[in-house]
């Protein structure tokens, strides 16, 4: 008994996939009955579906396609596109039908024709397609137009040198014009679609398509809106007056349903900002605010953009959400991805007058069964306590309530935070830090901020620390094994402390990690750095050495990141884009479609 | 925008799928799942959630291709593309597209969507072409896109077209209804109904998040008038609200600071938040002339919905809640409730969701009104309560044994949830919208109607009291 | 009370996840109930245990289960013993308390008469075994062991020794002491005809020569038994009992081979080498036309063959298998091929050499497992006549962008290291190491990285130093490779190092002459393409520049870009990060002094010391 | 050579059959079921059988609609474990009688005790199948005996 024979058997007896299925498909295909062929179509759209390889079967499908029955039209269509590229040459045969249905007497069936051409991939279609794509874009039915519209962003992907010499392109232009409001939507669409491919502008607003846009605005589908909202969005306005007509009509959208034309229409509004008196500009924010919130009504999905999009925007505006504080309050069953971009924003919000609601909230945070989120309601607090120095006393006390009932997780993010505070607040609080910090050794804490904000503290607070020289003999001894940003922490901890309490051990100390970082230490950045301290201290000059090492640093204004001015400015552009979710300009994740990135091997 | 749909089973592997822009290749959704494992950080595993955990954001990129996924009942709906794509749009259009399907089918499920492959590419193909979302109003879809694909409609050729070569005057075929390319999408001419009548709902649901010493957290009203109309022609249908009201509206759509004017004006403030309007309702008219007109769309529509914003509402029912874990054996649960509200109002179908520890066994209850149930699949006791008048107050005490080997270190994780409850109340709402009128007018049938007016206020999903 | 069986079928007949996690919960908390019920009988806890068991596999969480299972198996009927004890299997595992309970029913059961019950006791015991258990229990281990038919308490047969054995070893695994008892056995046992008993027995003498190494001499001596069973096998005919399509037990095959293997391995004067060698020839001879489990033995004789001293000349044959399964169609031989030449090749690097084009040509393949065996079998082939060769194919490997990350951090890795090992030259290396960076500079751990600086901080020819770093320079020119993470940060350190060096050198890509502000735009250049990292990177990228402007600053002559650079580490003085503003404010000082002093500090880097750099596998062996 | 655990999984990624031969947490065992499911049907079905998984390695064979994965050491024999597998599905079809996925959903038990009686602690015990058909065979009919007993008692 071979394998084979064994296998088959097995195979056979755990299941039976049916060999000669497509056989039988194909008898069924050919069946004098239409209603058997019927059938057939759809048990073999139903074999497509779950992924199995019907393309065997083109041939016959194909013999199925002239047919007055638009339900097995539309699935024998649906089989063309997706088996085209496998049976190029058969596919040519099917164009006459195609042509022909593009002329039948039902708008549907040649809205269909037209559209299922386009998505039939195959070069020698592209020949076919240029005549009903014309009659087709003079339809007397909108809804045929409508689609032919889109149909010629079809052919410029296919063939753009074809499209744009056929005169195809300069239709879509004229189609602006249309009396129907669908169509001229989609032409816009159309030609967006189209200058994203090419990228080229197209759509060369003016003052008589602005006008079009803005009559369209009001009567289209929400889709359609969009398209005319990304139009408008990036037109450059030319006076006062555009711009004023533009905020006009484009501020009614503001109370729409569909939340994607609420935030492109907002996306509208503020590119204009800047182009009014400081007077408009302030009622043009007030009129965004509630809009903005009323997204956070909406799924998980699209809150979590939504939210994405609110940093961008209060960056740029700060003062726009003070009031709002509370819509962005957790709940329980949201999940973590959108938990944690709303602690992001509730902190950037907040303000000197809610600032102590929200540390009371924050601290329900900081309890949350999830870690992730317990770091982040942790971190926050810390950001809020440096922004508002009003609340920075409660929000030390609840730090201290939280190590109290620690878990040594959140030892870590506290570590950093309480450094955070000390760079703000010098010694206001720094009884209760060295509570904490006495309590703490080396093997509590593991990841490298952690570890370099502790050391940074023994360092700056030397002579408070208690039984410091201990806690540096640890230090220099993990010193090789450490992470080289708390190296670096480490090294300028020893040197300020040899600099303000020196000692017997604590120059033995210094000599040590002196000589590891030097002699067997391979970071070049951690070299540096121990060589320029040691250049320093052997200059002699203590003047000198203070002047540089023990300069007090600045206080810390803020531990809320915020964008460079340069990529705020493009993040404003990527407002509802892919952009505004992954905080980069398009141009940073976005490979050209037509250019070949595949490189070449010297 | 998106170049392909998939809908995906709960382990993400492929049901059915669309492709608009063959762009993309099979790789890229068969990563689609590893890619959820990878990024899922959450300490939470169990069982049978899903691949991700909620730790996995909705949108990210990987090796040029960029995932767009919303999660509904444990199926993934993925939209891929390589372009710079309006990613909140995209979002938008999935979920409009799963309430289309839902619409067709009751329940979009991997079930339904084996079950029904064929009507679901048809909508794929008509709701977006070329990445480009199209016609997404259920209704208007529904006029010529049939479940029963095999019913004909016999329709005349729109009169006035020119007559094409081989084309027969009267044909039996499905048409696209004017509706769809027209400027009133929402509305075919020519809708006919024996009587004319309309009923409007306001109704209010409460968000609410309380202290365990009852003090409010946070609450929001989320406010919507439905209308359910069956009127012939073209009806134009003016809405009249009350002037406090309609100015607080108007004040929140120009973002004007509501509560200082009101407070000049010596009344009681409200705050209304995010007006939106169904899109029959002419958004110009509003401002201009503080009144909602529009054509109606025939049948069940959400006119205009609204959030208010209330710090000075009081919670509907307080809560004493008291737990008491008898040596890692017995829990003991003691729950009071007492109805906040004016002794001539009650509240109706009063379910409270008590979460228990999930391994808990043979639950004993004393209580002095409704019905006591555990259900096991939510970790909670439920007690219902069919009625209870204000100012009464009821009480409940629920015993629940543990098992004997349990890892106590989960045990006191379910304190962390907060109760939920959800409660119907009818006659008022409470944020002071009051409808002074409806009028409706159709020009040239001239026929009479008129309106019925219902307010109700209810408890939305978040009405949670936190007890630790 | 519904059945099990009522059970999975309302399970599988749900329609959705949220309708059968529900009917799942409701049976779970039903079960959990019942336990409760102290009148609970046994046909009762029985189907309960069922309900349980189900609950497992569906990964519900069932430890409220242990006791009831504990409570069934005690039964006196076979059919709730033989489920309770299935329970206990699977419900409890050595970290269990609760465990300690067990133990008085498995003494009780393993002496049972019948051998079923001893049977399940036994297999209980082997599968999750305490140290605690271990030392309860191992008498009556011992006991089963026994097979003296003599012995008048001997109630042990075949079918209990080969379990006996298992569960010997396993004990051991628990108490290593106990190998001491369990040895004295391992003779007769080894002398036995059960092919069960013998494949038990010889798992007992491969784990006990690994946890006891006092045990190793004596447990050689048993070689020429284990020899004779081998020769034996080779050398009988068809025996229908334990063939597998004609090849004679293969599982037993594989067990001796692997023990014999075990017990040989590193002792090349034992006696019995010869034999082994003979025996493994005649192996080969015997299957090498014989396909499935066949190959099984065959790869289980190869790496016998490479693992023991053996002839040249079976290493010969040894690898003409090896070769014979890389052109196979069948995958899975190609995988095991390929993985076991890399343990070849510490013996035979010519003959895996020969088979080079295979292995490259496997770095294509379709299949991730054969590309990673290829890809750790390329590193381990590389040496100084073929490194560019195979340089070429892995940098064309690296450019498929859609290979596991993970995967090219190990090659980034593994091709610095061979690279300082085989390299025809430093230029060469350089010139790579650069291409390398270009390609995957997101994917370099930090040692690297710090090592490649290290290397050029050795590099003692001033005018490759020169050259390096105009590469550097035209390479991280573009706006994508300036978003490189490694390339940034070596170019940005070496601008900083050796910058003054090559102002007035003509850029080798542009032909233009470098110029004091060209590197000085270069840096901001880099800097401003940090912004799009992630914090950790974008911090270091910000600490390195910040160091490269001070070391710049006191070697440039234009007052302008010393200004230039002077702002540049003046915009981080009010940095959030901690370390970046400590830097800035001490560099701002340093800044204010003379230049003599400034010279003085920033005086070139002395060279740190060479440092041996560990290779890494793609997992543990 | 010895078996870590073995998995049973249907093509949609349900289990069907678990046994871990080496102590892990729920959690791990969650962790683990959950990747495999991801990764192991995703394999196309002329790639090898041998799939590197963090430090072991997955030998698995899919029978129809079900995979038999199981997890060996990296030192281990792949081709043996095939072997193991093999035997077991060949063991398991003849005492079900040509065996099925549902077989096995609804006698999982039976599927289990088979599966003690080819292996312990994830060694094999017995490389005879008629032997294991016979051992189990006995067994049947004393739990059958005795649930007759039980009938009138």
């Amino acid at each position: 008994m071979g394998v084979g024979h064994l296998q088959r058997k097995l195979r056979r007896i755990f299941n039976v996939p049916k060999k000669g299925e497509n056989s039988e498909f194909r008898t069924g295909l050919v069946s004098q009955y239409s209603d058997e062929r019927k059938d057939t179509i759809q048990r073999v759209i139903a074999a497509m579906t779950v992924g199995k390889d019907v393309s065997s079967l083109f041939p016959d499908i194909l013999k199925n396609i002239a047919t007055h029955d638009l339900e097995q039209k539309k699935l024998v269509y649906l089989y063309l596109m997706n088996y085209a590229k496998t049976n190029p040459e058969l596919c040519i045969l099917a164009t006459n039908t195609f042509v022909q249905d593009t002329r039948d007497p039902n708008p549907l069936v040649r809205a269909l024709a037209i559209r299922t051409m386009g998505c039939i991939r195959v070069d020698k279609m592209v020949d076919y397609l240029c005549i009903p794509l014309k009659e087709t874009l003079n339809d007397d039915n909108p809804y045929v137009r409508k689609t032919a519209a889109i149909c010629v962003a079809k052919l410029f992907d296919l063939n753009s040198k074809l499209c744009t010499e056929q005169g195809f392109i300069d239709t879509l232009l004229e189609m602006l014009d249309d009396s129907n409001q669908t169509v001229v939507a989609n032409a816009i669409s159309a030609l967006l679609e189209i200058s994203k491919m090419s990228d080229a502008k197209l759509l060369n607003v003016n003052g008589v398509i602005l006008k079009r846009l803005l009559l369209t605005l009001n009567e289209c589908t929400e889709w359609g809106r969009i398209s005319i909202l990304v139009a408008l969005a990036d037109y450059d306005t030319q006076d006062s007056g555009e711009v004023e007509k533009i905020v006009e009509k484009v501020t009614p959208q503001l109370q729409h349903e569909n939340p994607a034309v609420v935030l492109s229409s907002i996306k509208v509004i503020l590119k204009q900002l800047e182009k009014v008196s400081s007077d408009t500009r302030e009622r043009m924010l007030r009129r965004l605010t509630s809009p903005l919130c009323s997204l956070l009504t909406n799924p998980p999905e699209i809150q979590y953009v939504a939210l994405k999009n609110i940093r961008i925007i209060l960056e740029k505006y700060p003062q726009i959400l003070a009031r709002d504080l509370q819509a962005f309050f957790i709940k329980y069953s949201d999940p973590l991805y959108l938990k944690l971009e709303k602690i992001d924003i509730l902190v950037r919000i907040s303000t000197k007058e809610n600032a102590s609601i929200l540390l009371s909230e924050l601290r329900e945070y900081a309890m949350d069964v999830d870690i992730q989120v317990v770091n982040r309601a942790i971190e926050a607090i810390g950001q809020l306590s440096i922004k508002i120095e009003s609340i920075s006393k409660k929000a030390v006390d609840i730090l201290y309530e939280l190590y109290l009932n620690r878990s040594s997780y959140v030892l870590e993010e506290l570590v950093v935070v309480i450094q955070n505070i000390l760079r703000r607040y010098d010694t206001k609080y720094l009884p209760t830090v060295i509570t904490v910090i006495a309590d703490l050794n080396f093997d509590d804490i593991d990841t490298p901020e952690a570890v370099s904000s502790y050391i940074w503290i023994l360092g700056q607070y030397c002579k408070e620390i208690p039984h410091l020289e201990d806690r540096l003999k640890v230090m220099s001894e993990q010193f090789g094994e450490m992470d080289p940003l708390a190296q670096s922490s480490a090294l300028t901890c020893i040197v300020k402390v040899n600099l303000t309490k020196s000692s017997a051990n604590t120059r033995q100390l210094l000599q040590k990690i002196l000589n590891k970082a030097t002699n067997e230490i391979e970071n070049a950045d951690v070299r540096d750095q121990a060589y320029i301290y040691w250049r320093v201290l052997s200059t002699d000059d203590k003047a000198l050495q203070k002047k540089i090492i023990m300069r007090k640093l600045p206080t810390l204004e803020t531990t809320i990141e915020t964008f460079s001015p340069g990529l705020l400015d493009q993040l404003i552009n990527e407002i509802s884009n892919l952009g505004s979710v992954f905080y980069k300009p398009s141009s940073a994740f976005i490979k050209p479609k037509y250019s070949d990135s595949a490189f070449v091997n010297k | 925008m998106a170049s392909v749909v998939y809908f995906l089973d709960s382990r993400g592997r492929p049901l059915l799928h669309r492709d608009y822009k063959w762009d993309i290749p099979t790789s890229a959704v068969e990563k689609f799942p590893i890619l959820l494992l990878k990024n899922s950080k959450s300490t939470n595993v169990e069982a049978d959630s899903g691949l991700d955990d909620g730790a996995t954001a909705p949108v990210f990129n990987d090796d040029g291709i960029n995932y767009i996924y919303l999660t509904h009942k444990n199926l993934y709906i993925l939209a891929m593309t390589r372009e710079d794509a309006n990613v909140f749009a995209v979002l938008c259009y999935l979920h409009s597209l799963v309430r289309v399907l839902e619409g067709y089918m009751k329940s979009l499920e991997e079930e339904s969507i084996r079950d029904n492959f064929s009507i679901i590419y048809e909508l794929l193909d008509e709701m977006m072409d070329f990445g480009v979302p199209q016609i997404t109003d259920q209704k208007i879809l529904k006029e010529y896109i049939t479940q029963e694909s095999f019913t004909l409609k016999t329709m005349l050729r729109p009169s006035g077209s020119k007559k094409r070569p081989g084309a027969t005057t009267v044909f039996k075929q499905r048409v696209a209804p004017i509706a769809v390319t027209n400027a009133i999408s929402w509305r075919s001419p020519g809708i006919k109904h024996k009587k004319n009548e309309a009923y409007l709902d306001v109704i209010e649901s409460i968000d609410m998040l309380v202290n365990s010493r009852n003090q409010l957290l946070s609450s929001e009203i989320h406010g919507t008038i439905q209308l359910k109309s069956f009127l012939s022609g073209m009806p134009e249908l003016v809405l009249g609200l009350n002037e406090r009201f309609m100015n607080s509206c108007i004040d929140s759509i120009k973002g004007n600071d509501t509560i200082s004017r009101a407070k000049i004006a010596g009344k009681k403030p409200i705050e209304v938040e995010d007006v939106k309007f169904h899109q029959c309702v002419r958004l110009g008219k509003i401002e201009a002339d503080k009144m909602i007109s529009f054509i109606p769309p025939d049948g069940e529509c959400t006119l205009m919905t609204y959030r208010v914003h209330s710090p000075t509402l009081k919670p509907l029912f307080l809560i004493d809640y008291k737990m008491r874990n008898h040596s890692n054996t017995r829990l003991e649960i003691m729950v009071k409730v007492k109805a906040n509200f004016k002794p001539r109002i009650s509240a109706r179908r009063l379910q409270i969701r008590i979460p228990v520890p999930r391994d808990i066994d043979s639950p004993k209850y004393h209580y002095n009104k409704g019905n006591l149930k555990y259900l096991p699949n939510e970790s909670a006791v439920l007690w219902k309560i069919h009625k209870i008048d204000g100012g009464k107050e009821y009480v409940m005490i629920a015993e629940l044994m543990l098992p004997t080997v349990t890892d106590d270190t989960d045990l006191e994780k379910f304190r962390k949830i907060p109760l939920n409850l959800k409660f119907e109340m009818q006659g008022f709402v409470t944020s002071g919208l009051q409808v002074k009128y409806l009028k409706i007018r159709e020009p040239k049938l001239n026929y009479q109607s008129y309106p019925y007016v219902r307010y109700i206020t209810k408890s939305s999903d978040h009405y949670d009291v936190r007890v630790k | 009370m519904g059945s099990l069986r009522s059970f999975i079928r309302a399970v599988r007949s749900s329609r959705t996840i949220a309708d059968e996690r529900a009917v799942i919960r409701k049976e779970s908390a039903k079960v959990r109930t019942a336990f409760r019920d102290p009148h609970l009988d046994e046909p009762h806890l029985r189907k309960n245990i069922e309900k349980l068991l189900y609950l497992y596999i569906l990964g519900e969480p069932t430890s409220f289960g242990q006791v009831e299972c504990l409570k069934l198996l005690t039964s006196r009927s076979y059919i709730n013993k033989r489920l309770g004890y299935l329970a206990a299997m699977l419900i409890l595992d050595e970290n269990q308390e609760i465990l300690t309970l067990l133990t008085n029913s498995l003494d009780i059961d393993i002496k049972s008469t019948n051998p079923y019950v001893a049977g399940l006791a036994l297999c209980t015991l082997g599968n999750i075994a305490s140290p605690e258990l271990a030392k309860d229990l191992y008498a009556d281990v011992d006991r089963m062991l026994d097979n003296d038919p003599n012995h008048s308490s001997n109630i042990s047969t075949p079918y209990l020794r080969k379990k006996a054995t298992i569960v010997a070893a396993k004990l051991i695994d628990k108490d290593p002491d106990l190998s001491e008892l369990f040895i004295g056995r391992i003779p007769m046992l080894l002398r036995e005809k059960s092919h069960g008993v013998l494949l038990g027995a010889l798992h007992l003498v491969r784990e006990t020569f690994i946890h006891d190494p006092t045990s190793r001499e004596i447990l050689r001596k048993q070689a020429p038994v284990i020899l004779s069973h081998l020769r034996f096998l080779v050398s009988t005919g068809y025996s229908p009992e334990y063939d597998v399509r004609s090849v004679p037990d293969p599982f037993l095959y594989c067990s001796l081979l692997q023990t014999l293997r075990c017990l040989l391995d590193k002792d090349d004067n034992n006696p019995n080498l010869e034999a082994l060698n003979d025996l493994l020839a005649q192996v080969c001879a015997r299957l090498e036309n014989s396909k499935g489990s066949g190959y099984a033995v065959l790869y289980e004789a190869v790496q016998t063959i490479f693992a023991i001293n053996s002839d040249s000349s079976l290493k010969v044959l040894g690898i003409n298998i090896l070769s014979k399964f890389l052109s196979l169609k069948d995958n899975n031989t190609r995988y095991v091929a390929l993985n076991t030449l890399l343990s070849v090749i510490e013996y035979e690097p010519l003959a895996v050499q020969r088979h080079r084009n295979i292995v490259v040509g496997c770095l294509q393949d379709g299949d991730i497992s054969i590309r990673r065996r290829a890809l750790e079998l390329t590193f381990a082939i590389m040496n100084n006549q073929n490194i560019r060769m195979l340089t070429k194919e892995l940098l064309k490997f690296l450019g498929r962008s859609e290979e596991d990350n993970d995967l090219k951090s190990y090659i980034t890795t593994q091709f610095t290291l061979a690279c300082y090992k085989y390299s025809p030259g430093l230029e060469w290396t350089f010139h790579t190491l650069i291409q390398l960076l270009e390609k995957a500079g997101d994917y370099f751990s930090d040692d690297i990285l710090s090592s490649i600086l290290a290397l050029t901080m050795q590099n003692e020819d001033k005018e490759l130093t020169k050259k390096l770093v105009i590469h550097l320079i035209a390479a991280s020119s573009s706006p994508d490779a300036a978003s490189e993470f490694g390339l940034s940060l070596i170019t940005i350190w070496c601008l900083g190092e050796y910058g003054d060096l090559v102002v007035g050198m003509p850029n080798y890509k542009s032909g233009k002459l470098i110029t004091e502000k060209q590197e000085v735009d270069q840096l901001e250049l880099l800097l401003n393409a940090s912004i799009l990292k992630k914090s950790s990177r974008r911090d270091q990228i910000r600490l390195y520049i910040l160091t490269a402007s001070l070391k710049l600053s006191s070697r440039f002559k234009s007052a302008k870009q010393i200004e230039h650079l002077r702002q540049m580490i003046n915009k981080f003085k009010n940095d959030t990060n901690l370390e970046i503003q400590i830097r800035a404010i001490e560099y701002t000082e340093i800044f204010t002094e003379t230049k003599t002093i400034k010279r003085g500090l920033l005086e070139r880097m002395p060279p740190p010391p060479r440092k041996e750099h560990q290779g890494i596998a793609l997992f543990d062996r | 050579m010895s078996i870590k655990y073995l998995l049973l999984l249907s093509r949609q990624g349900k289990v069907r059959l678990s046994k871990w031969y080496i102590a892990m947490s729920q959690q791990e065992k969650q962790r683990v079921t959950k990747e495999l499911t991801a990764i192991v049907p995703l394999r196309k079905s002329k790639m090898c059988n041998v799939l590197e998984y963090k430090d072991s390695k997955l030998v698995y064979r899919r029978y129809a609609s079900l995979f038999f994965i199981a997890c060996i050491g990296n030192d281990d024999n792949e081709l043996l474990a095939l072997e193991v597998i093999q035997r077991y599905v060949e063991v398991m079809d003849k005492i079900y009688g040509n065996v099925c996925e549902l077989d096995i959903i609804f006698n999982f038990q039976l599927a289990y005790q088979i599966l003690d009686e080819l292996v312990i602690d994830g060694v094999m015990q017995e490389s005879s199948s008629s032997e294991i058909i016979r051992r189990i065979a006995y067994q049947e009919q004393m739990q059958h005996d005795d649930a007759v007993q039980s009938v009138y008692t």
